[in-house]
């Protein structure tokens, strides 16, 4: 019996996230502190390392044992969730004393998140890419619920849970009739065997329903309608800045994911299947953005705001062309700052054991604290796709992708869906420039602070110079497109 | 002659009663033992498809569902306890602070 | 008909300080935000005033290259390559020729100006680092939006004007429903942003499909003819529904006069001289995909004659001073889109810098008068400011001459013009309408004034007795305004008054050339009419408000008999009321009240407060209740797997 | 398996899933479910799954099934008369049930596995030992990524279960912290 360790190199940012996980979760067991401070710059400081590995390790051997791909496409993701996640623990090591979070596991919980979305990302066979979206989900159910004697984070916890442990039911039944048919879950092997075979017509039934099934999966993990309702009232419920990574990073690993299934996998069944991305698309960015317009708590305006973004990606996996999926790629970078930032001035804001989430907490905040005014204004104007901020630069190359693939009903119901939204983002900075409230104290939160402005200030750059993320999205994407 | 067609089928009823239990009942607990059934279904379907093809990695993945199974409900029974332990209730429809 | 000869080819020349034109403000804003208050008054104000002189000089040294250079030479900047899709790439490039070396000009001159004026009107408001950061910034944007080469980079500064003037507008947010104001003007003008940009992406689909990837104006212009003629023209169309929200035009124009709830330095810059002129100039600068849509130019042409008829029909029963000069200018854009329409683009852009001037100055003239009456806008009560405030006269005065269309004033030239344009063109209908909108203007016009200025103050005299001129901060923008109202028509004086139309041919190797084919006869009658058209509304209007607002009642006591006494002296007035203004105000209520606030305005609220009750309703579906969800999931599974059945 | 065994044993299996759904009481729903996952790996040893059989039986039964009892006595859970759900309600999810398990079953029934024209099983088809190779060779990484889950369920049901210490035995608020 041999194992399969001949390009062990593949696997060493996972190995060593997972690593460092365990490291974090040992080192708290002893930290003295109950503000977990340190245990936040040794998160971020690993996190900064598996960027870095995966950077320099690429093209050591791409796959391994079919299991796991270090390709362009897993690297690019590596960074941008890593990125993402230091964000994450930077906005928590001032939150989490602030929300009474008391449980230094925290930390180690993110970590583990981040983890099983490396593994999302650089899966190649199904079952690899269901036990990583697991092992993420169940850090973040745990995470959503982690403010133990708040209700809304119980309720958050719970909601979560359960449709995700639906959810997870119905794509893993998905694989289940894929693997019927095709006989394998490595995912050019499932390719290979679609486009072989040449199927009676039963047989490509059950190909589509398994196809239909672990679409629905997917469409609960990027919330997609109709599959979206939980996002809004765990948004809310979670402690903020959870809510930040999952808006972030987790939507970015689980798209990530479906692009490789969708375009790797099942390439050779979508085009039978546009059209109801199409509806995918069309419905979740038309829902999101109207029912944002009704919303007056600035958390769960966010959810359904993330809920029309899912629909605007949801345009370029339906166009599924080379500029449309490394535009995708670009977008979840775009989306991932400028709503982190978004995210991040909501959790600056808060007061211990006071939710300051509804808009009118946001009275005044243009005169009393400028900069996290500017930072915000900076995000919901880039949500809003004003040029040139890294919103716009993404909407620009996904609708132009989606044009050139001939999707021209589609591109003008995501421009005038752009238009809607504007309004709910002007809320915000209607609130913040246009009312005035009495200033407040506020503890100093140096971490939080550096951390939103950080954001704001990436938000204007990959507006600005959109060029080396989008050509490392154009590489990225076509490292997975398989060759002919 | 029982072909593995009829496990399918089989797995495909045990499937859809488990997605009534969850979404119909109202205790937590039965709900989420409604999704326990949901993944064995999908468990005797990987089977019936090894058996039938001959091929064993049906069973390997069964292995892994079953950890995450297991994993599943440590979790989960942890969110309802912590749950019943605020509120002292397992019923779905008293939970709906969050809304709208 | 018109003979149009296409603009030739271009000659750059690369030179690099032209991204410091608006790079310039935008230091000043970095400025203010980092600064604050904490600069203090004058530092702020020297800030705000000497980073815009900078654009403004490096402005004239880039027209000097132009106007000195050999017809047709162009400068161009490459900064960097922007954005880039496939093949295409969209560069941060600017680029000079003759009429953007115009518009920065128009911008950075009479932006500067208005600077100047500012540091007085804003001097007793404890927000001014605000407000410059904003003004600064807003000064930026419109320069990168006239020097962009290319339509996206162009947008950047488009979305950026239109969200300075959103919160230039709600600035002073004490007062709610100026915040609403702000907000009604961004999402109009989003709505056509939308257009904008739906226009433009069918142009950067079509150009790479035809071969020609890319946005650059030269490449749209020079490459029309190879894409298919419905994308041209339904991209021209759009383009042009873009234009008519930031220029406010039909059936978007109900954002500007609710705009004026701002300061009113800002109205000059914004909303009278540069952001709204934005669509004449993004039209302009697209004369050759607007040549090739013929049917597009059509449109444009009618919607701007009837805009500005119908604008100028409203003005005269306003009787808040901002107003009259809103709907005013909503009318003088609707002549620059009939010049467009008709084809006379160098028309157009000689009545967008004499708007400039006049408007510009009006508006200021107008917050001088607001200043010194402490914040009364209604005309009603106002009245003699003539002896009070006599530099704001005098300079008023000029400018009411100037764009009633008084021969020797700035704005005769540029409107006799378009007029003559039109006529040129055959469109005599939309002649007449032009003509008529012209005789409106005047009597609207001197309206205002004389009951601004002449007769006796209406306001009280507790009121009274606190009027003052305004410091020299803001009567000495208002005198080289003067100045430039009066006299700016002379570099566009027609062949047949013995000039050289210097502004025609300098804009020519752009817009190309237009050559009248009537006869020298006609154009002198033509221009007759519109003297005589002019004449006529300022005498109606002398006659009618020279003994105050009571003008406006002549009609009703007339028809209720309660003038029998005075028939014989007044019995000229009652024709005049009888036949032209009674008719005319009648219009104007009418238009006002049901077709702008509630056809238009009606339509507007209607399509959000559907929008956000379907949001509402959607909204309903987020129960709380978790086993909700899951049967949504439940029934969105069987769905879907049903969908897949049935189509395979 | 003979029809003459399957077709009774599909019954009972689908009567002890119908247990669990319809019981009210959640110690016989939990028991209900036990039945069923018994019945389940009988099934498995039809299949030639004996591995998957026997860890059907130690892993759910054994360890899965007596967690959520032990949950439901710690609750202490009786039959909850509340535990009905509307008409209109309980149709809509019957009717997507339903539509679910007629396509779903109907396609299943109908399809031809390709590649299961009557070979004979590998050698060694179902044992523990090509069991364990496969899970060793090409389900390392699998494998491994099961230890991190397992992992990431057991601190997070630690974290989520375990009793906090009350206020008081937490250290005074660090400075920044807001009353």
């Amino acid at each position: 019996m041999t194992l399969p360790i001949a390009n062990i190199e593949v696997l060493y940012p996972l190995m060593f996230a997972c690593a460092w996980g365990l490291l974090v979760l040992t080192v708290e067991m002893f930290s003295l502190s109950r503000r977990f401070v340190g245990i936040g710059w040794l998160s971020a400081l690993g996190l900064a390392a598996v960027a870095g590995i995966s950077l320099s390790g690429q093209g050591a051997g791409e796959v391994f044992a079919g299991a796991v791909a270090l390709d362009a496409f897993s690297v690019y993701f590596y960074v941008l969730l890593s990125v993402l996640a230091i964000f994450a623990v930077f906005l928590s090591m001032d939150y989490v004393p602030l929300a009474g979070i008391i449980h230094g596991e925290f930390y180690p919980l993110i970590l583990f998140a981040v983890a099983g979305l490396l593994v999302m990302v650089s899966a190649t066979d199904l079952i690899v890419m269901f036990l990583g979206l697991e092992t993420m989900s169940m850090a973040v159910y745990v995470l959503a619920g982690i403010r133990k004697d708040e209700l809304r984070s119980n309720e958050a916890a719970l909601k979560y849970f359960l449709l995700g442990a639906f959810a997870s039911a119905l794509l893993l039944y998905g694989i289940a009739l894929i693997y019927a048919i095709t006989g394998s879950t490595v995912l050019g092997s499932v390719a290979n065997a679609i486009a072989s075979t040449d199927y009676l017509a039963a047989d490509s039934l059950v190909l589509m329903l398994g196809v239909g099934m672990l679409l629905a999966g997917f469409a609960f993990k990027i919330a997609a309608v109709p599959f979206h309702l939980w996002t809004p009232d765990v948004y809310e419920g979670a402690p903020t800045t959870v809510s930040a990574f999952m808006a972030t990073a987790v939507k970015a690993g689980a798209f990530a994911a479906l692009l490789r299934i969708v375009l790797v996998a099942l390439a050779p069944v979508m085009p039978d299947l546009s059209w109801l991305m199409w509806v995918l698309a069309a419905s979740t960015m038309t829902m999101g953005n109207f029912v944002a317009l009704r919303q007056t708590n600035v958390k769960r305006m966010l959810a359904y705001s993330s809920i029309a973004h899912t629909g605007y990606l949801l345009v370029g996996v339906t166009a599924a062309t080379a500029e449309a999926g490394a535009a995708v790629l670009y977008y979840l970078a775009a989306y991932g700052v400028m709503n982190i930032g978004a995210f991040g001035v909501l959790a600056a804001l808060t007061r211990r054991r006071h939710a300051l989430q509804e808009i009118s907490d946001f009275a005044g905040l243009g005169q009393n604290r400028p900069v996290l005014a500017l930072v915000m204004s900076i995000c919901m104007l880039s949500l809003m796709g004003m040029p040139p901020l890294a919103g716009f630069v993404g909407k620009f190359y996904l609708f132009t992708a989606a044009l050139e693939a001939g999707y021209t009903v589609l591109v003008v119901i995501a421009v005038l869906n752009s238009v809607v939204s504007a309004a709910y983002y002007l809320g915000v900075l209607r609130a913040m420039y246009f009312q005035s409230a009495d200033a407040e104290e506020y503890s100093p939160r140096p971490y939080l602070n550096f951390a939103v402005t950080a954001a704001a200030a990436v938000t204007v750059a990959l507006g600005l110079a959109p060029s080396p993320v989008m050509g490392a999205a154009s590489r990225a994407f076509s490292s997975i497109i398989l060759g002919p | 002659m029982v072909t593995p067609n009829h496990y399918l089928a089989l797995s495909a009823v045990l499937f859809a009663i488990g997605s009534i239990g969850v979404v119909v009942r109202r205790n937590l607990v039965i709900i989420f033992m409604s999704v326990e059934l949901m993944l064995n279904a999908a468990n005797l379907a990987f089977v019936a498809v090894a058996y039938g093809r001959g091929l064993m990695s049906g069973q390997s993945i069964v292995f892994f569902v079953m950890t995450v199974a297991a994993a599943e409900a440590a979790v989960g029974l942890a969110v309802i306890l912590a749950m019943f332990r605020n509120r002292q209730t397992v019923n779905a429809d008293d939970i709906a602070l969050l809304r709208w | 008909m018109t003979m149009h000869t296409p603009a030739p080819q271009e000659a750059a020349l690369v030179v690099d300080y032209l991204r410091y034109i608006p790079l310039a403000p935008l230091v000043g804003v970095l400025i203010h935000l980092i600064l604050g208050q904490r600069a203090g008054r004058a530092v702020t104000n020297i800030v705000a005033c000497s980073v815009v002189y900078v654009s403004f000089m490096l402005a004239l040294n880039a027209f000097w290259s132009i106007y000195t250079g050999t017809p047709g030479t162009v400068l161009s900047d490459h900064v960097y390559s922007w954005i880039s899709a496939g093949e295409v790439s969209v560069d941060f490039s600017l680029k000079v020729d003759a009429l953007s070396a115009l518009m920065c000009m128009i911008v950075t001159g009479v932006g500067f100006l208005i600077h100047v004026y500012s540091t007085g009107y804003m001097w007793h408001d404890p927000d001014y680092a605000r407000f410059f950061a904003y003004l600064n910034l807003f000064t930026a944007a419109m320069l990168l939006l006239v020097l962009a080469d290319n339509l996206i980079l162009m947008f950047v500064g488009w979305e950026g004007v239109g969200l300075c003037s959103y919160l230039l507008i709600g600035f002073w947010y004490t007062d709610m429903a100026k915040a609403s104001a702000g907000k009604k003007a961004f999402l109009v003008n989003r709505i056509g942003d939308a257009a904008f940009l739906i226009g433009a992406f069918m142009l950067f689909w079509g150009l790479a499909s035809a071969g020609h990837p890319g946005l650059s104006f030269a490449n749209i212009n020079a490459n029309v003819d190879a894409l298919p003629h419905a994308l041209v023209v339904g991209a021209a169309l759009l383009l042009f529904v873009g234009a008519t929200g930031k220029s406010a035009q039909i059936p978007l124009f109900v954002w500007l006069p609710d705009a004026m709830a701002g300061p009113t330095p800002v109205s000059a810059l914004i909303h009278a001289a540069t952001m709204v002129t934005a669509g004449i100039y993004m039209v302009a600068r697209l004369n050759g995909l607007y040549m090739a849509a013929p049917e597009a130019m059509n449109v444009v042409a009618v919607i701007g004659a009837t805009t500005a008829l119908m604008a100028a029909t409203i003005g005269v029963a306003q009787t808040d001073i901002k107003k009259v000069l809103a709907y005013s200018t909503v009318s003088q854009l609707g002549y620059m889109f009939l010049a467009l329409g008709v084809g006379a683009f160098g028309a157009a852009v000689f009545h967008v810098m004499t708007h400039a001037f006049f408007k510009a100055l009006l508006f200021l003239g107008a917050g001088s008068v607001i200043h010194g009456l402490h914040e009364e806008q209604d005309i009603r009560k106002m009245g003699g400011l003539r002896s009070k405030m006599p530099h704001t006269y005098w300079t008023f005065a000029v400018a009411t001459l100037a764009i009633a269309g008084v021969p020797g004033l700035s704005g005769f030239f540029s409107k006799d013009e378009i007029l003559a344009a039109t006529f040129d063109h055959g469109n005599y209908g939309l002649w007449a309408m032009g003509v008529m909108a012209a005789g409106l203007t005047a009597f609207y016009m001197t309206r205002l004034t004389v009951l601004t200025f002449f007769g006796e103050f209406r306001g009280g005299a507790q009121a009274e007795s606190r009027i003052h001129e305004s410091p020299g901060s803001m009567v000495l923008p208002l005198a080289v305004l003067a100045v430039l109202a009066a006299i700016g028509g002379y570099v566009g004086v027609p062949h047949v008054l013995g000039g050289h139309n210097q502004i025609g041919a300098f804009l020519a190797p752009v817009v190309g050339h237009h050559e009248f084919q009537i006869s020298a006869a006609t154009e002198y009658a033509l221009m007759a009419v519109s003297v005589g058209v002019a004449f006529a509304g300022i005498f109606f209007a002398w006659r009618l408000y020279r003994r105050g607002p009571e003008g406006d009642k002549v009609l009703s006591d007339w028809l209720t008999g309660g003038y029998e006494g005075m028939a014989g002296a007044y019995f000229l007035d009652d024709v005049y009321d009888a036949l032209v203004v009674r008719p005319i105000r009648r219009t104007s209520e009418w238009l006002w009240r049901v077709f702008d606030v509630e056809v238009v305005d009606g339509l507007a609220n209607g399509i959000a407060s559907a929008v956000t009750n379907i949001g509402g309703v959607w909204r309903r579906w987020a129960t709380g209740n978790v086993q909700h969800y899951l049967l949504t999931v439940l029934i969105g599974v069987a769905a879907l797997v049903l969908a897949v059945t049935v189509r395979s | 398996m003979s029809p003459y065994l399957f077709y009774p044993l599909a019954c009972l299996t689908i009567a002890g899933a119908l247990g669990v759904v319809l019981n009210n009481n959640p110690v016989r729903s939990a028991l209900s479910l036990v039945a069923t996952l018994f019945l389940l790996a009988v099934y498995y040893i039809a299949l030639q799954a004996h591995l998957v059989a026997a860890l059907q039986i130690i892993v759910y039964a054994g360890a899965v099934m007596v967690l959520f009892l032990f949950v439901i006595t710690l609750l202490n859970l009786s039959p909850d008369p509340a535990d009905r759900t509307s008409p209109l309600f309980g149709a809509a999810a019957l009717g997507s049930a339903l539509l679910l398990a007629v396509v779903l079953g109907r396609a299943l029934w109908a399809t031809t596995l390709p590649g299961a024209a009557n070979t004979p099983l590998p050698e060694g088809f179902g044992t523990t030992v090509v069991l364990a190779r496969q899970l060793f060779s090409e389900y390392l990484v699998a494998f491994e990524l099961t230890s991190i889950l397992l992992l990431v369920a057991v601190v997070g049901a630690v974290v989520l279960a375990k009793r906090d210490p009350s206020p008081a035995d937490m250290d005074a608020p660090a400075p920044g912290r807001e009353a």
